[in-house]
C-alpha cells in the first residue's frame, strides 16, 4: 500500500468468511455462519510446504541478533502497521520458542508513515549494526524517501505492503517486495471486469494518491476502449455529488475505484443512493470490512481484486496471531508480514550472521510461504504473483476466484 | 439624605492614575455637577460610579448599599442610570428600540408605554423620529435620545456625562432646561460638564476636578462667583 | 551620577542576563560567542548523552530538523514577530521552496536540471514573487482578516500541489538534488542518511540570515516594522510607508520560508504533497509564538521546543499537537508575549548612544516598576 | 552636540554619561549646552515661504461622516513662525480638522495647501514628508521601542536607505544612522527626557510620554508641528513647563498648531487663535480679541442662562 | 495594479494547460448542482451564523468554531450508536421512530456543540477578555483551542472517520428540471431556513436579542442599560454552538461519514467564507453567503472538475477579502435591519 490511508482496520478482517466447498470446513471464531454457496477457487493455501519459522529447532545464532520492523505503529495509520507488526511477531515468537539456541530480537521503529520522518528513523536502524534484516516501510512515500538509506547500508528491506511499481526502479539492491505491485493488479482487474463480469464500459475513478493513480493508469491501459470514463476524487473527500452526477450521465457497466476504502465507502453509498446500477469493483485498498460497514446499503455485491491470498484458512497462523495481538484476528497484510519475517529468520537459521549474508540469502531465496511462493527477480519484485478476487455477500467479504493472468 | 457617596475612590488606567482619592456626596433630589478641564478625571469618575471602570481604592455607596464591587448591569437595577459621554446611541437600532434598551433591566414592564410617552413629551423631536435608526439622528437628537433612554430605567440617580458636547447653542439651552425639569420630577442628577457656566447655574452643588483630585467644592452660586473658577473655567479674567 | 546608579534595576533572571550581555564589551561577547558557536556546530558529532535523541531517532537528522525549524521560525518571525502580520499560510512559501528545488533537480521533473546550490536562490526568488502576489492585494486588510486570507493562500498552494499534474501530487519527486561534494569512497557528502553536513549548512545559513535580519532590524527597515506592529496608523503619520515595508516583511519572510523548503527537499531528497497542510503551518506559528514573537533568540528557542521534543520523546510524538495547542492557550492567557518577550535592538549606533547618554549598555526598561515622579537632572 | 568627539561640552567622563554630566553643570554651562542642543534640533529644511507668510492654508474644508457634518466649510491660515491655537468645545471639529490636514480623513470638499501647494490625496506618510507632523490626543507611541528608538523612527521620515541598503549596510545607511542618532539624542535632551532614553516607551511616565511624542514629531523636521491636546492630564506645574517647551520649539524656528482645552495655556502661549464651534469657524484673532468676542463667550465659555431662577 | 494584471494573466496561462473548463458539464448538471448546492449551502449557513454572531459581538474570528461543529457530528454518531444502530445497511424504521430518533440526535448534537462552545468561551476567551488582550491574541488562542479539541478526538477515536450510520436513506421525492430532490435535501433546506428564522427572530425581535445587538454595537453603553455583557457573550456562543450542532446533524444525514477529527476544518473555513461573503456580523449575510457559496462551489466543481472544488471556495475567500471585505450585505450585527 503506498499511502497513509489505512486506518484501524479492525478485528473482523479475517472473521470474514468461510468456505465450505472444496476444503474441509475449518471454521474459526465467529465463523460458523452463512457461507457462500458459490464455487470457490481452489487451493486456499496453507500450503503443506509453507515455510515454518520454527524450523528444525536446532538453529544456533549469536545472542543479540536482531531483526527490525520499521513503519507506523501508533497514530493515524496504526492499524495497518499493527497488522504487519503482529504478523512479524508471530513468526519471531514461533522461531524463538522452538529454537532455544537462537533467540532473535525484534526491534520496532515508529516512522508515523510519513516521508519526512522516515529517514531519521531508518538512519537509526542502519546505524544499529546488530540489525541484519528489516521488515518494513509499509507505505510507498516513506519507502521512496528512505529506501536508498537501506541500500547504502546494504541492509535488506522487505516490504509487506508498499505496492508502488516505481519503488523497484531505483536500482536499490536491498529492496524486496513481498507482494505483487500495482502493475500486476491493474491488468488482472481489467481482465476480471471485462471477462468475468462482462462489462463493456468501465468507469475508472481514482483518488489522488500515488497508489490510486498508478493503479488507475495500469488498469486503464489494459482496458483500452472499454475505459469509457475517468474521474478523480481526493483523499479525505466525503461528498462526491459532482462525480456521481457525472457517472450517472455516463451510465457505465462497471466502476473500478482506484483508491482506498475510506473514500470508496461513501462514494459507493452515494452512487447507490443516486440510483447508479453499475457493478462496483475495488482493489486491495478497498477490500476491508470497514468498507462493507461504511458503504452501508451499497456494499452488497461489490467485488474486490487483491494480490493478497485469502487468510481464512491459515488456522495455525491465525491462532498464533491472536495470541500476540490480544485476541484480534489477522488483518490485511498480516500474513505477508509473517511470511517475510519467516524468510529472514530462515536466513539466520541458515547461519547468516551479517547484512551482506542476509542480502545474499534473500536474493537467492526460493520457497513457499503462507501467501504465495517467494522468489525475487533482480529488481526485488516477485517472480510470480497472484491476484485474487473477493466479493461481499451477506455483509461479509468472501473469497471469489483467483485470476489467471493471460498474456 | 445621601443617595450616592464616593469616599477615597481612585481609578487607574494601567499604571496611570486617572482619579485620585475622590470623595463626593450626592444627596437625594439634588443636581450636583463636576466641572474640570479635559483629562481631569470627570468621565472616569462617572464610569466608576456606573461600574464600567473598576476602582482601585475607596468605596462607592449608593442608597446605603456598598456597590463598589457590584456588577455594572446590576447597578442599573439598583437605580443608577447613565447617559454616557459621546451619547452611546446604538446606531443600528431605531429610536424606539433604543428607548426600549433603556428599560432593559426593568422587571416591571407594565408601564413602559406610558413612560415612553413621557419621554416623547419631554423630547417631542424623538417622537417624530420614532422609527428612524439611531445612527442617522443629528447630534442634538442623539443627546436627547441618550437622556430619554437613561430615564426609561426609572433611575433614582441620573448620570449625565457632557450632555452639551458638540451641540448647537439652542440645543444646549434646551437640554439644560430639560435636565432641570427631570430633576424637579424627582430624579437626582449628577452632571459632568465643560460648559461650566451652564452647569454651575443649574446645579445645587458642584465639585471642581483637576488632574484627578477635587480642588474645590461648594454650591453652584458660590463657585460661579469664585474668581479662580472664573479665570480657569469661565474664561473671564 | 548618583541618580543613575540608584536607578539601575535590580530585576533578576532573564532580563538581568540580557543586561549583563549588553553591558559586556565586544571582546567579551566574542569570547563567549565563539566557543558557543563551536559547540553548536559540534553538537551532532558530540552526540551528547541526555540531549541525544538516540536510540530511536538519528541525532544528526534530528539536529538538522531543529535547525530547519529554527530557520523557518526566523523567517516567520520577520513577518509575525517584527512586522506584526499574522501569517497562517507560511507553509505555502515553504512548499513553494520545496517544489522549486524538486522541479529543478529531480529526475522526475521535466524541467532543466540545475545544481542544487544554484536552485537555492531561485527558490528564494520565486517564493518572493509569491510573497508579492499574495501580499500586495491583501496587506491592506486588518490583522485577523489577513490571517484568514493567508490561511486560504496556504491551502490553495497545497491544493495546487494536489491537483496540478506536473507537481505529481502524492507520487512526488525522488532524488531531489543536494550540494556537491563526495567522500573519499565516492558517496555524496550531502545525502539523506547523514544529517550532519545538512545541519552544518543550515546552521551556517542561519548565522548568515541572523546577521542579515539583524542588519535590517538595526536600520530604518526594522524600525518601520516594529512601528507598524506597535501602531500602524501612528507609524504612517510618522512618515513610514507602511504598505511598502509590510510587503518587504512578507517578501523577506517568504524568501526564508522558500529557502528552508528547498533545504528540506534537498535533505529528504523526496518531495510530495504530504506535509504542507495547515497543521504544519500552525506548528511553525507555534514555534514563533511559544518562544516569543519578535525575539530572535526566543523564536529559535521555540523552534527547538517544537522540533526537538517530538524527536527526543518519541512516545509523546503523537500528542505533540495536543500539547502545543494547550501550550498556546495557556501561554496566551498567562504570558502572551511568549517565553521570551519581544525584544529588539533597532539602532546601528544604539550601543554608543546609550553609553553616551546614560553611561551603560542599552535597553534598560522597567517593565515592573514605573515611577511617575520626575527625575532630577534635566 | 552630544557626541563626545564634538567636545564642546564639559569633558567629564562621568560613568553616568550625559545625564550625570548635566547634573554637574553650572548654570552657564547648562545654558550653553541648551543652545547647542537647540542648534541641532533646529530644522534645516528649505521652505518656500518666509517667516510671517502663510505656511498652511485651509480652504473651505468640509468633512462629513454619513449624515453628520463634522466640519462645515472652514477656512483659516497658519503663518510661518507662529503658534496658532485651535479651540472649541468638545466635538466642535478640532480633531477632525487636524485629521483632515494630516491625511487621516479625506475632506468631503475643500482643500489644504502647504506652502501654496495642495496636499491633495497624498498618503499619510507622504504628508509627513511634505512637512506636517503631529502628536496624538491619546498618546500613540511605539510601546515596544525605547524612547530613543521612537525618536529615530521620526528621523527616518527624512531618510532614504532602502531595504537592500540596510541589508548590506551601505555607506548611506551608516551616514543616516549616525545623523539620526545625533539628532534623536539632541531631541530627547531638548524636550527634557534624556534620562529615560533607554526605556521602552510603554514604561515611561505619562508626562515623559507626552514629551516623547513631541520629540518624535519634531524628528521628522516638520514645517508645521500640530499638537493635539498636549496638556491633557497635566497638573498646573507641568502645564507651565509645557508652555515653556512649546515656546522653545517656536523659538527654534518651528511653526506650531495647538489644539487645547485649557484656556490659560492657550491664552498664554498662542499668537493667534481660531475658534471652532459645531463644525464652523466662529472667530479668529489674537488671544485678547478672542477673550472679548461675544460669540466665543456664548459658545464656548458659556453664557449665564437667564431663565433659570 | 500591474500586479493584479500579472496575477490574472498567470491564472490564464495555467488554465490553458493545467485546468480545463467543462462548460458543457456545467450546463448539463446545472439543476442537480443547484439542488445539492442549496442543501450544502444551508449547512454552511447554519455554521456561518455561529461565526457571524460571535464576530458581531466580540469582533473575534472564532477559529475553533469548526471544532464546535464537529463535536456535534460526533454526538450525532454516538447517539445513533447508543440507540443500537451500527454501520452497515440503512435500517428500516417506522416514521415515528425515525422522527423520534432524529430529534434525539438533534438534541444530543446541539447540546454537545453548545456545551463545547460555552466551555471554549469560559476557558479560553474569557480570561483573555478580562485581561483586555489584543485581537490577535484571541485568534492565536482560538487556533490553540482548535488544535486541542481536534486532538482530543484524534487520541480518543483515532484518525479515521467514524463508519457511516444512517437512519434515513435518500429517496427522490420530486424532480425539478430533471434534477431529483431527495427527502434529505428537503429536510435540510427547510429545517435550516427554519432555524435561521428562529435565530433571526431571537436576535432581532426579543428583548434578550436586543441585548445581544446592543453589546455588538456598543458594549459599554449596553452595560449601562443593565445588559449583563458576560451573559450575552456566553449566550452568543451558546446560540452559535446550538446552530452548529443542528448543522452537524444535517451534515451527518447528508454525509454519514462526516464524523472525522479533522472534518470540521474544511467545513468551518467554508462556513467562515460564507459569513464573510454575506457580510460577517450580519445574520442575513450568513444565510445568503452560505447558499451562494454552496451553489458556487457546486457549479465550480462541474466547471473545473471535482478536485478544484475546495480551491473554488478558498479562492473565493481570498477574493472577497481582497475586494469587498465587508461582504455583500455589509458588516455589523446591529445594522442588519437598517
Amino acid at each position: 500500500m503506498s499511502r497513509a490511508r489505512f486506518g484501524r482496520v479492525v478485528v473482523l478482517a479475517a472473521t470474514a468468511s468461510l468456505v465450505l466447498g472444496a476444503c474441509a470446513a475449518r471454521t474459526e471464531d465467529g465463523g460458523g455462519d452463512d457461507t457462500g454457496s458459490q464455487p470457490q477457487a481452489s487451493a486456499p493455501a496453507q500450503a503443506a510446504n509453507a515455510a515454518d519459522p520454527a524450523g528444525d529447532g536446532n538453529a544456533t545464532c549469536d545472542a543479540g541478533t536482531k531483526l527490525a520492523y520499521a513503519g507506523t505503529i501508533n497514530g493515524a495509520n496504526a492499524a495497518l502497521g499493527q497488522n504487519i507488526l503482529n504478523g512479524v511477531k508471530v513468526a519471531i515468537e514461533r522461531h524463538n520458542s522452538n529454537n532455544p539456541n537462537c533467540q532473535v530480537e525484534l526491534q520496532e521503529f515508529e516512522t508515523e508513515g510519513t516521508p519526512d520522518r522516515a529517514p531519521g528513523i531508518v538512519t537509526q536502524i542502519v546505524n544499529t549494526q546488530d540489525i541484519i534484516g528489516v521488515v518494513g516501510l509499509p507505505f510507498s512515500g516513506e519507502s521512496k524517501a528512505a529506501g536508498n538509506i537501506f541500500d547504502d547500508a546494504g541492509l535488506v528491506q522487505v516490504t509487506p505492503s508498499a505496492t508502488n511499481p516505481a519503488l523497484s526502479e531505483n536500482g536499490w539492491k536491498t529492496f524486496f517486495r513481498g507482494l505483487g505491485n500495482d502493475n500486476t493488479q491493474g491488468p488482472a482487474a481489467a481482465q476480471f471486469i471485462t471477462e468475468e463480469l462482462g462489462a463493456q464500459t468501465v468507469c475508472v475513478v481514482r483518488d489522488d494518491s500515488e497508489y490510486g493513480i498508478g493503479l488507475a493508469n495500469s488498469i486503464t491501459d489494459r482496458l483500452g476502449d472499454k475505459a469509457s470514463c475517468q474521474e478523480q476524487i481526493k483523499t479525505k473527500q466525503t461528498d462526491f455529488s459532482a462525480v456521481v452526477n457525472s457517472i450517472k450521465g455516463e451510465n457505465p457497466d462497471a466502476i473500478f475505484f482506484s483508491g482506498y476504502y475510506q473514500e470508496a465507502a461513501p462514494f459507493a453509498q452515494q452512487l447507490f443512493d443516486a440510483g447508479v446500477e453499475a457493478q462496483f469493483v475495488g482493489p486491495d485498498g478497498v477490500k476491508d470490512d470497514e468498507f462493507v460497514k461504511g458503504a452501508g446499503d451499497a456494499a452488497e455485491g461489490v467485488y474486490f481484486t487483491c494480490p493478497c491470498v485469502p487468510a481464512d484458512q491459515f488456522t495455525e497462523f491465525n491462532e498464533g496471531y491472536k495470541q500476540v495481538s490480544g485476541g484480534r484476528a489477522p488483518g490485511t497484510y498480516s500474513p505477508e508480514g509473517y511470511d517475510l519475517a519467516t524468510i529472514l529468520l530462515k536466513g539466520i537459521d541458515s547461519g547468516v550472521k551479517d547484512r551482506a549474508g542476509m542480502l545474499e540469502f534473500v536474493k537467492g531465496y526460493e520457497g513457499q510461504g503462507l501467501t504465495k511462493s517467494f522468489k525475487w527477480n533482480e529488481k526485488g519484485e516477485l517472480a510470480e504473483s497472484t491476484v485474487w478476487t473477493y466479493k461481499v455477500e451477506n455483509g461479509q467479504i468472501v473469497r471469489n476466484t483467483e485470476i489467471k493472468p493471460k498474456g | 439624605m445621601t443617595l450616592l457617596e464616593l469616599s477615597g475612590v481612585s481609578v487607574h488606567y494601567g499604571r496611570i492614575k486617572a482619579v485620585s482619592e475622590l470623595t463626593i456626596t450626592v444627596n437625594e433630589g439634588e443636581i450636583v455637577t463636576l466641572i474640570g478641564a479635559n483629562g481631569a478625571g470627570k468621565s472616569t469618575t462617572m464610569r466608576a460610579i456606573s461600574g464600567i471602570r473598576p476602582v482601585s481604592a475607596g468605596t462607592i455607596t449608593f442608597a446605603g448599599e456598598d456597590i463598589t464591587r457590584l456588577r455594572a448591569d446590576l447597578r442599573v437595577v439598583r437605580g443608577i442610570s447613565q447617559a454616557p459621554e459621546g451619547r452611546g446611541i446604538f446606531p443600528g437600532m431605531t429610536v424606539h428600540e433604543n428607548l426600549d434598551m433603556g428599560a432593559y433591566a426593568r422587571k416591571d414592564r407594565k408601564n413602559l408605554a406610558a413612560e415612553m410617552d413621557h419621554v416623547f413629551e419631554l423630547f417631542p423631536r424623538l417622537a417624530e423620529r420614532r422609527t428612524q435608526a439611531g445612527g442617522t439622528l443629528s447630534g442634538g437628537e442623539q443627546q436627547m435620545l441618550a437622556i430619554g433612554r437613561a430615564l426609561m430605567s426609572k433611575p433614582k440617580l441620573l448620570l449625565l456625562d457632557e450632555p452639551s458636547m458638540g451641540l448647537a447653542p439652542q440645543f444646549i439651552q434646551q437640554i439644560f432646561r430639560i435636565i432641570t425639569e427631570i430633576n424637579k420630577e424627582g430624579t437626582t442628577v449628577l452632571l459632568v460638564e465643560q460648559n461650566a457656566q451652564q452647569a454651575l447655574s443649574r446645579a445645587h452643588r458642584a465639585y471642581v476636578l483637576e488632574t484627578g483630585s477635587i480642588v474645590k467644592s461648594g454650591t453652584g452660586r458660590e463657585l460661579l462667583a469664585d474668581e479662580s473658577i472664573k479665570e480657569a473655567y469661565l474664561g473671564v479674567a | 551620577m548618583t541618580t543613575t546608579t540608584t536607578r539601575t534595576p535590580t530585576t533578576t533572571g532573564r532580563r538581568s542576563l540580557g543586561e549583563w550581555w549588553n553591558n559586556l564589551n565586544r571582546f567579551q561577547q566574542w569570547a563567549i560567542m565563539i566557543p558557543l558557536v563551536v559547540f553548536i556546530y559540534a553538537l551532532p558529532v558530540l552526540n551528547p548523552p541526555i540531549i541525544t535523541t538516540e536510540p530511536g531517532y538519528d541525532f544528526p537528522i534530528a539536529m538538522f530538523e531543529v535547525a530547519r525549524y529554527a530557520l523557518i521560525a526566523i523567517g516567520l518571525n520577520v513577518v509575525v514577530g517584527q512586522a506584526g502580520l499574522l501569517d497562517l499560510g507560511y507553509v505555502g512559501f515553504f512548499a513553494v521552496g520545496a517544489y522549486v528545488a524538486a522541479l529543478f533537480t529531480s529526475p522526475d521533473s521535466a524541467l532543466t536540471k540545475l545544481p542544487f546550490l544554484a536552485v537555492l536562490p531561485i527558490a528564494m526568488a520565486i517564493t518572493m514573487v509569491f510573497g508579492v502576489i499574495l501580499g500586495s492585494p491583501t496587506l491592506r486588510l486588518r490583522g485577523d482578516y489577513l490571517a484568514i486570507v493567508t490561511l486560504g493562500f496556504g491551502e490553495i498552494v497545497r491544493l495546487l500541489a494536489d491537483n496540478l499534474e506536473p507537481l505529481r501530487g502524492n507520487q512526488g519527486f525522488q532524488q531531489v538534488g543536494h550540494p556537491p561534494g563526495t567522500h573519499a569512497d565516492g558517496t555524496a557528502i550531502f545525502n539523506n542518511t547523514d544529517g550532519t553536513p545538512w545541519y552544518w549548512l543550515t546552521v551556517t545559513i542561519i548565522i548568515v540570515i541572523l546577521v542579515l535580519v539583524g542588519n535590517l532590524e538595526r536600520s530604518r527597515v526594522g524600525r518601520s516594522w516594529v512601528a507598524i506592529r506597535d501602531d500602524e496608523d501612528a507609524a504612517a503619520i510618522m512618515g513610514v510607508n507602511t504598505f511598502k515595508f509590510k510587503i518587504w516583511a512578507f517578501v523577506i519572510g517568504a524568501a526564508i520560508g522558500g529557502l528552508s523548503g528547498a533545504l528540506y527537499a534537498g535533505q529528504l531528497a523526496f518531495v510530495n504533497n504530504q506535509k504542507f497542510d495547515v497543521v504544519t503551518s500552525m506548528l511553525f506559528l507555534a514555534a514563533v509564538i511559544l518562544g516569543g514573537s519578535g525575539n530572535k533568540v526566543g523564536v529559535i528557542l521555540g523552534a527547538i521546543i517544537v522540533a526537538y521534543i517530538p524527536a527526543r520523546f518519541l512516545g509523546i510524538a503523537e500528542y505533540r499537537y495536543l500539547i502545543f495547542g494547550f501550550a498556546l492557550i495557556v501561554l496566551m492567557i498567562f504570558r502572551p508575549q511568549g517565553l521570551l518577550g519581544a525584544r529588539q535592538r533597532l539602532l546601528t549606533y544604539g550601543r554608543q548612544a546609550y553609553q553616551r547618554l546614560l553611561g551603560r549598555g542599552e535597553q534598560i526598561s522597567h517593565d515592573t516598576s514605573v515611577s511617575t515622579d520626575r527625575n532630577g537632572g534635566v | 552636540m552630544t557626541q563626545p568627539e564634538n567636545g564642546n561640552g564639559p569633558e567629564v567622563k562621568a560613568e553616568g554619561g550625559l545625564v550625570a554630566e548635566l547634573q554637574q553643570m553650572t548654570e552657564a554651562e547648562l545654558a550653553e549646552h541648551e543652545a547647542e542642543v537647540a542648534e541641532v534640533v533646529a530644522s534645516d529644511r528649505e521652505m518656500a515661504v518666509d517667516v510671517g507668510q502663510t505656511l498652511l492654508e485651509i480652504e473651505d474644508l468640509t468633512v462629513r461622516f454619513g449624515g453628520l457634518t463634522a466640519l462645515d466649510s472652514v477656512s483659516f491660515g497658519i503663518r510661518r513662525g507662529e503658534i496658532l491655537g485651535l479651540i472649541g468645545p468638545n466635538g466642535a471639529g478640532k480633531t477632525t480638522c487636524f485629521n483632515a490636514m494630516t491625511g487621516v480623513y479625506r475632506p468631503t470638499s475643500g482643500r489644504v495647501l502647504l506652502e501654496g501647494k495642495p496636499l491633495g490625496k497624498l498618503a499619510k506618510h507622504n504628508i509627513t514628508r511634505r512637512g506636517i507632523a503631529r502628536t496624538f490626543q491619546n498618546i500613540r507611541l511605539f510601546g515596544e521601542m525605547t524612547a530613543l528608538e521612537n525618536v529615530v523612527v521620526g528621523t527616518d521620515a527624512r531618510h532614504k536607505t532602502s531595504v537592500i541598503g540596510a541589508l548590506v549596510r551601505s555607506p548611506r545607511h551608516f551616514r543616516e544612522e549616525k545623523s539620526a542618532i545625533e539628532r534623536a539624542m539632541a531631541l530627547l535632551d531638548f524636550v527634557g527626557i534624556v534620562d529615560r532614553a533607554a526605556d521602552k516607551a510603554k514604561n515611561l511616565p505619562y508626562g515623559y510620554q507626552r514629551r516623547l511624542e513631541i520629540a518624535r514629531a519634531l524628528a521628522t523636521e516638520p514645517k508645521l508641528l500640530c499638537l493635539d491636546e498636549p496638556a491633557a492630564g497635566f497638573n498646573p506645574i507641568e502645564k507651565e513647563e509645557l508652555m515653556g517647551l512649546i515656546r522653545k520649539i517656536r523659538d527654534d524656528g518651528y511653526t506650531v498648531l495647538l489644539i487645547e482645552h485649557d484656556m490659560k495655556l492657550v491664552m498664554g502661549v498662542t499668537d493667534r487663535i481660531v475658534v471652532l464651534e459645531f463644525g464652523k469657524k466662529i472667530a479668529e484673532g489674537v488671544p485678547a480679541e478672542i477673550r472679548e468676542n461675544p460669540a466665543v463667550i456664548a459658545a464656548y465659555l458659556g453664557v449665564p442662562d437667564d431663565d433659570i431662577a | 495594479m500591474s500586479i493584479h494584471h500579472h496575477l490574472s494573466s498567470l491564472y490564464l496561462a495555467q488554465s490553458d494547460s493545467l485546468i480545463s473548463f467543462d462548460v458543457e458539464g456545467l450546463i448539463d448538471q446545472f439543476w442537480s448542482n443547484t439542488v445539492d448546492g442549496l442543501a450544502q449551502g444551508s449547512i454552511y449557513a447554519l455554521v456561518a451564523l455561529g461565526y457571524t454572531l460571535v464576530y458581531g459581538v466580540l469582533k473575534l474570528i472564532n477559529f475553533a468554531h469548526s471544532e464546535v461543529f464537529i463535536y456535534g457530528a460526533y454526538a450525532t454518531w454516538f447517539t445513533f450508536y447508543a440507540l443500537g444502530f451500527r454501520p452497515g445497511p440503512t435500517a428500516e424504521l417506522a416514521i415515528f421512530e425515525l422522527v423520534g430518533f432524529l430529534l434525539l440526535a438533534l438534541l444530543a448534537a446541539v447540546l454537545a456543540s453548545g456545551a463545547t462552545a460555552v466551555v471554549l468561551e469560559r476557558v479560553a476567551y474569557r480570561p483573555l477578555r478580562n485581561r483586555g488582550a489584543p485581537r490577535l491574541v484571541f485568534l492565536i488562542t482560538a487556533i490553540g483551542a482548535s488544535f486541542v479539541l481536534q486532538q482530543l478526538i484524534f487520541i480518543w477515536r483515532g484518525g479515521n472517520p467514524e463508519q457511516a450510520i444512517r437512519l434515513l436513506r435518500p429517496e427522490p421525492v420530486f424532480e425539478i428540471f430533471g434534477a431529483s430532490v431527495t427527502n434529505i435535501t428537503i429536510i435540510i433546506v427547510l429545517a435550516s431556513i427554519l432555524l435561521w428564522l428562529v435565530a433571526d427572530t431571537f436576535v432581532n425581535r426579543t428583548r434578550f436579542g436586543r441585548g445581544i445587538r446592543a453589546v455588538a454595537q456598543d458594549p459599554d453603553t449596553a452595560t449601562l442599560m443593565g445588559v449583563n455583557k458576560e451573559r450575552v457573550i456566553m449566550t452568543t456562543f451558546l446560540i452559535g454552538g446550538l446552530l452548529a450542532g443542528a448543522a452537524a446533524l444535517f451534515y451527518m444525514m447528508k454525509i454519514p461519514q462526516g464524523a472525522a477529527y479533522q472534518g470540521g476544518f474544511l467545513l468551518g473555513i467554508k462556513a467562515f467564507t460564507a459569513a464573510v461573503l454575506g457580510g460577517i456580523g450580519n445574520l442575513r449575510g450568513a444565510l445568503l453567503g452560505g447558499l451562494l457559496l454552496g451553489l458556487m462551489e457546486n457549479y465550480g466543481q462541474s466547471l473545473f472538475g471535482g478536485e478544484w472544488r475546495d480551491v473554488v471556495a478558498f479562492a473565493l475567500l481570498v477574493l472577497i477579502l481582497m475586494f469587498r471585505p465587508t461582504g455583500i450585505l455589509g458588516e455589523s450585527l446591529g445594522k442588519a435591519r437598517v
